[in-house]
């Protein structure tokens, strides 16, 4: 963990709405393992006094990269960010994915930025799986081309049926995991909204594999000093306790954490 | 910029910022406010710890607590709403996975302590007595969810006066209470502590606030209600640091919205001997060490050789 | 965006905002708040008065007053300092010159009122009753600057009593105390308004504060302390407002920190019955009016035919 | 008094530090008189809640024009306004400078912005006079070759004696008002700090002329609601009473000033 004022390497608009942000960093690059995620003070905060939590979604070359969607007053100010600004960042936060287990085929479902979240664990995986990445619509898919580049094969369901399958990603996971031909073992890694996390959780432990889901909290320290993020998982002897997302997490083993407590 | 009020310059490394909190000594007059900087390690890799002139813990009572449900923040116009509900290990929880890491540094470690009852209080207060590494306690009397009867400790007189008596009774510790805000008369708290054998106050705590998501028409907090800090409310605490300072004679650790030295200094010249940084520290974690800092410049520049001579110099 | 509390639309010109304050039908719930909009005509060139629920006057006292010396504002983060110290033409001034301007308008008149003794506040209600145009009298009992002996109205709880008793006796014009916020229990000073007979109650008032210029080491305000308004003291008065509205019946004209339509119906999910523009006045004239038309289309949009239909609905 | 969303027509910086704002609106132009004032609301408020007072320099063709420094935070948000950019404004404001009677020589005495602020007064003068501007050093004055490209006679004096005589604004002004062939009767018309406005009182008082002084009070409103900007004067009947300098000011007749009671 470091706090830097790292450069604006430079910002594009990606497709979505999304904005992708590189910022100068060799130390941060250096860093970061895959989950992690950056913690971002506001390019001119005025009124606003917390930062803003961001996954990391490339990490080479002395540059960190985040993929943002402007959804409030925070986000909107940093897509005036232009190439030579400083911002405030301190990272890498939290507790990301293990790396995929050898001789297992890892899975990945992913909604909204969870696409981003993931990218560097297929980077990093040992070889290729299979992921599934849903949305309202085509316009939500992001980092396709990405992840097949990496030679992942990568399956779509959109609400809307713009794109891939129409339905909820679980629709075309629950058709691969019932086909009789799929890899096995697998493993899943998740990130997305609580509802999807809870889907991947069930079919893991319907399959008997293991699941990691990376959890979105509001945050307000983002390195376990506020608790503000906590999440309610099982510890080892099986007693419900208090975890924080920024540091045990964001990432926990989707069989630890207590699922009905999440509103 | 040169001051009117004091022509030589002296040079910011001469500049002496050790104060007295009562029977402390302090390297320098800022502290970390209680639950902005957890137990000390959270920070660690971001911040010198030695640079503090003391940490206050979050608060601490007899047994782990699990505080509130989330959401437990909600960011506003220039502050913070926060209802943690006052999670915590326990005393012995603390003393077993923090104490032994804070020991490594020379900072003071001030325990913030509270309990659900007047004998809470006493006991954790006595659990803390002659645990090495301890310099001293704050007692955390204005948390809106503890209450004695329909009493809350921080704004009924009779309540606080009780939970201090006990606490003197059970430590030799030196005892510093913190004030709640929502008082008409923060001057009687301040004598009531000096009364009660107190060594240092301490204030403001939060302010108790609410906000709305109008969409939904439910409460922002889990817990309904919450706690305002930062900027918004420093206008606020200076007023009440000021007021306090006019009535008793301990020393005060201003706190309430501090981003930098500037609004440190505030708090000194109308009569608080230190300050806490609280919220400001999850923006920017080393705002404590840079209030030093800047502390530091200020006062060569109005050509002050110690930070004491600043103390309580508002000019009418 | 569509809520899910209500699914059916309803057209935001067939939305009805009409809300009682007693004895007071109003046309809707938006109203001045005392000081911040002068007398009526300094606004008049630049907002419709007619669009406004009611206008509710700078405060009179008996006599014309100095008020404070100068610096009387200064703006801090997200907020305003302020220390008129209640200048102002006295009640003959006020009738000789501005209520004619105000009787050209249906716009209720509410007057704000204060005294520097009960018999003051009581001689100022006798005075007003019965004067045309005037649609009720808001006691300002919260300005730090007038207190009997060392009890100020609006936190001693007992002088509070007695002010309202003694105006209650010499008017029959609807009466509208106005709390401070500096209290421990806001709910007790709303029954107590009840009991004494008022027919509304407003908050919350400025939140006592101060600045320091740490260059001249001299207060910000001439005054030394002032009063804090603006987003900075929503959250404190949206919770002091939910809290107030849980001890009694009476309607409630809420105001702190009202910016848009969307702070408005904060406080009125949380219990105002009416809600009051400050600060926002002077940042921009017309918030008032733009609230109206915002809180328009709020409930629209979320399928209520009635304003009255959001009055009190906080979700649990 | 209207309020406007104006149109940015461009902005420039200008000697001293100074920045030229002009604003497209014709309905402005068409109502502002000499020393009065707009009353602008910051581009980019955040945590700032009030607007800012700016005499109005210009007014013509249907802009009107501000000359500001940029000395604190709501100055500095300002630089960065480009043209096309929209600024609230309410204006124009307050009761400005009387014309100057005919027949009499105007004196016009000014430092810092004042210069801007009284322009105005000197174009629509019905004969140009003498104008004395003071400063810190040549980087203070401003807006010279306007005034004499209205044909004004300027005459300068600097307390580093970078540009005309060294010393207060006084010392050229004592000198001419002594000079026994100076044009009489003359009327002073001044902007500037306070201890200056008070200078020119006793000069003017001393040479039996009348003088305009106008005041610059930190604002709240505006428009004579928050009884922020007040100022002792005294009444025709003599006695000591608040002027609201945003409303029966800035501008106040040099006699009718309780100067003892500025700080
Ligand atoms: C560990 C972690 C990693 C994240 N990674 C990414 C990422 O890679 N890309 C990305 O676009 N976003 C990411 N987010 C979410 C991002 O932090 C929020 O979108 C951002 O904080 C919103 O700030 P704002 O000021 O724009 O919105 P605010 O003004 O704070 O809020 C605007 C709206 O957004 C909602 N909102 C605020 N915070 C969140 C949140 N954490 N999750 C969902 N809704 C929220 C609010 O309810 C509100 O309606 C991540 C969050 C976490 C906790
Ligand atoms: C009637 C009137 C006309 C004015 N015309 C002009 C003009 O034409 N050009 C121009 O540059 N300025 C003018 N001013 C001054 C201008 O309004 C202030 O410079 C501005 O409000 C400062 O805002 P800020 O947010 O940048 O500074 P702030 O952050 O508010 O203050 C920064 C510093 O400036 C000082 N300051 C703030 N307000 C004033 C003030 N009114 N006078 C002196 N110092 C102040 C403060 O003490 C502080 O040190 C005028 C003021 C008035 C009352
Ligand atoms: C998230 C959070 C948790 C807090 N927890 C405690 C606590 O446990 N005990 C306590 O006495 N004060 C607590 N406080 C109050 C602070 O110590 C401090 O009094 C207050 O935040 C004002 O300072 P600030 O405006 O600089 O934040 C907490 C504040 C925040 C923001
Ligand atoms: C400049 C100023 C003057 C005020 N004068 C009065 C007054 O005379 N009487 C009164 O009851 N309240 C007065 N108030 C308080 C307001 O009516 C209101 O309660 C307060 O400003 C909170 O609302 P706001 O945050 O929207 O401004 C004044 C407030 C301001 C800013
Ligand atoms: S965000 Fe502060 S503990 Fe996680
Ligand atoms: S600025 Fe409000 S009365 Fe003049």
């Amino acid at each position: 963990m470091i706090i830097e004022d790292a450069a604006v390497a430079g910002q594009e608009r990606r497709a979505g709405g999304y904005y992708l942000l590189s910022l100068r960093s060799p130390k941060l690059a250096a860093l970061a393992r895959p989950g992690q995620f950056l913690h971002v003070r506001l390019p001119a905060p005025a009124d606003t006094l917390l930062r803003r939590p961001f996954s990391i979604f490339q990490a080479a070359e002395g540059e960190v990269r985040i993929l943002y969607k402007p959804v409030g007053r925070g986000t909107h100010s940093m897509t005036a960010l232009q190439a030579g600004d400083v911002l405030s960042v301190i990272g890498p936060l939290g507790n990301g994915f293990p790396p995929p287990a050898p001789g297992v085929h890892p899975v990945l479902v992913a909604g909204g930025y969870g696409m981003a979240a993931l990218y560097l664990l297929a980077a990093s995986a040992p070889r290729p799986g299979t992921a599934f990445f849903g949305g309202a619509g085509a316009a939500d898919i992001l980092c396709v081309p990405e992840f097949e580049a990496l030679g992942w094969k990568v399956i779509i369901a959109t609400e809307d049926g713009s794109l891939g399958a129409r339905g909820r990603v679980t629709t075309p996971l629950d058709a691969w995991l019932s086909a009789s031909a799929r890899p096995r073992p697998i493993e899943f890694f998740a990130c997305g909204p609580n509802g999807m996390l809870k889907a991947v959780a069930e079919r893991a432990a319907a399959a008997g594999a293991r699941a990691w889901v990376s959890m979105d909290r509001s945050m307000g320290c983002g390195v376990g000093a506020c608790l503000t993020c906590v999440q309610r998982v099982r510890a080892p002897n099986g007693e419900a306790v208090w975890a924080r997302v920024c540091k045990e997490g964001p990432v926990f083993e989707a069989g630890s954490v207590v699922w009905e407590e999440i509103e | 910029m040169k001051s009117k009020t004091s022509p030589s310059r002296v040079e910011p490394a001469n500049v002496d910022l050790s104060v007295r909190l009562g029977p402390l000594t302090l390297r320098n007059p800022v502290l970390t406010a209680s639950g902005t900087f957890g137990y000390g390690p959270e920070y660690a890799e971001l911040v010198d710890l030695e640079q503090l002139g003391a940490i206050v813990v979050k608060g601490i009572c007899l047994k782990p607590t699990r505080g509130n449900p989330t959401p437990r923040t909600y960011e506003v116009a220039s502050g913070l709403l926060n209802a943690i509900g006052l999670q915590n290990p326990g005393v012995d929880g603390f003393i077993r996975d923090y104490l032994p890491f804070l020991r490594k540094f020379s900072t003071p470690v001030i325990v913030n302590i509270w309990g659900h009852t007047i004998e809470e209080y006493a006991e954790v207060a006595r659990r803390f007595s002659g645990v090495e590494g301890i310099a001293a306690l704050e007692i955390n009397v204005s948390c809106p969810n503890i209450k004695e009867g329909s009493k809350l400790f921080g704004t009924d007189l009779d309540a606080f006066r009780r939970v201090l008596d006990a606490c003197r009774a059970a430590t030799r510790l030196p005892l510093i209470p913190k004030l709640a805000p929502n008082v008409a008369d923060i001057g009687a708290f301040a004598r009531a502590a000096e009364d009660a054998g107190a060594d240092a106050i301490s204030l403001i705590n939060s302010v108790p606030g609410m906000a709305v998501d109008i969409e939904t028409r439910r409460p922002r907090l889990a817990n309904i209600t919450g706690g305002l800090t930062g900027p918004a409310i420093r206008p606020i605490a200076v007023k009440l640091v000021w007021e306090a300072a006019r009535a008793t004679r301990l020393p005060i650790i201003g706190m309430g919205g501090i981003m930098e030295a500037a609004h440190a200094a505030e708090f000194l010249i109308v009569g608080a001997t230190a300050v806490a940084v609280g919220t400001a520290s999850f923006a920017e974690p080393r705002t404590a060490a840079r209030v030093v800092e800047g502390l530091r410049d200020y006062l060569a520049r109005h050509g002050l050789a110690s930070v004491r001579a600043l103390i309580g110099t508002l000019q009418r």
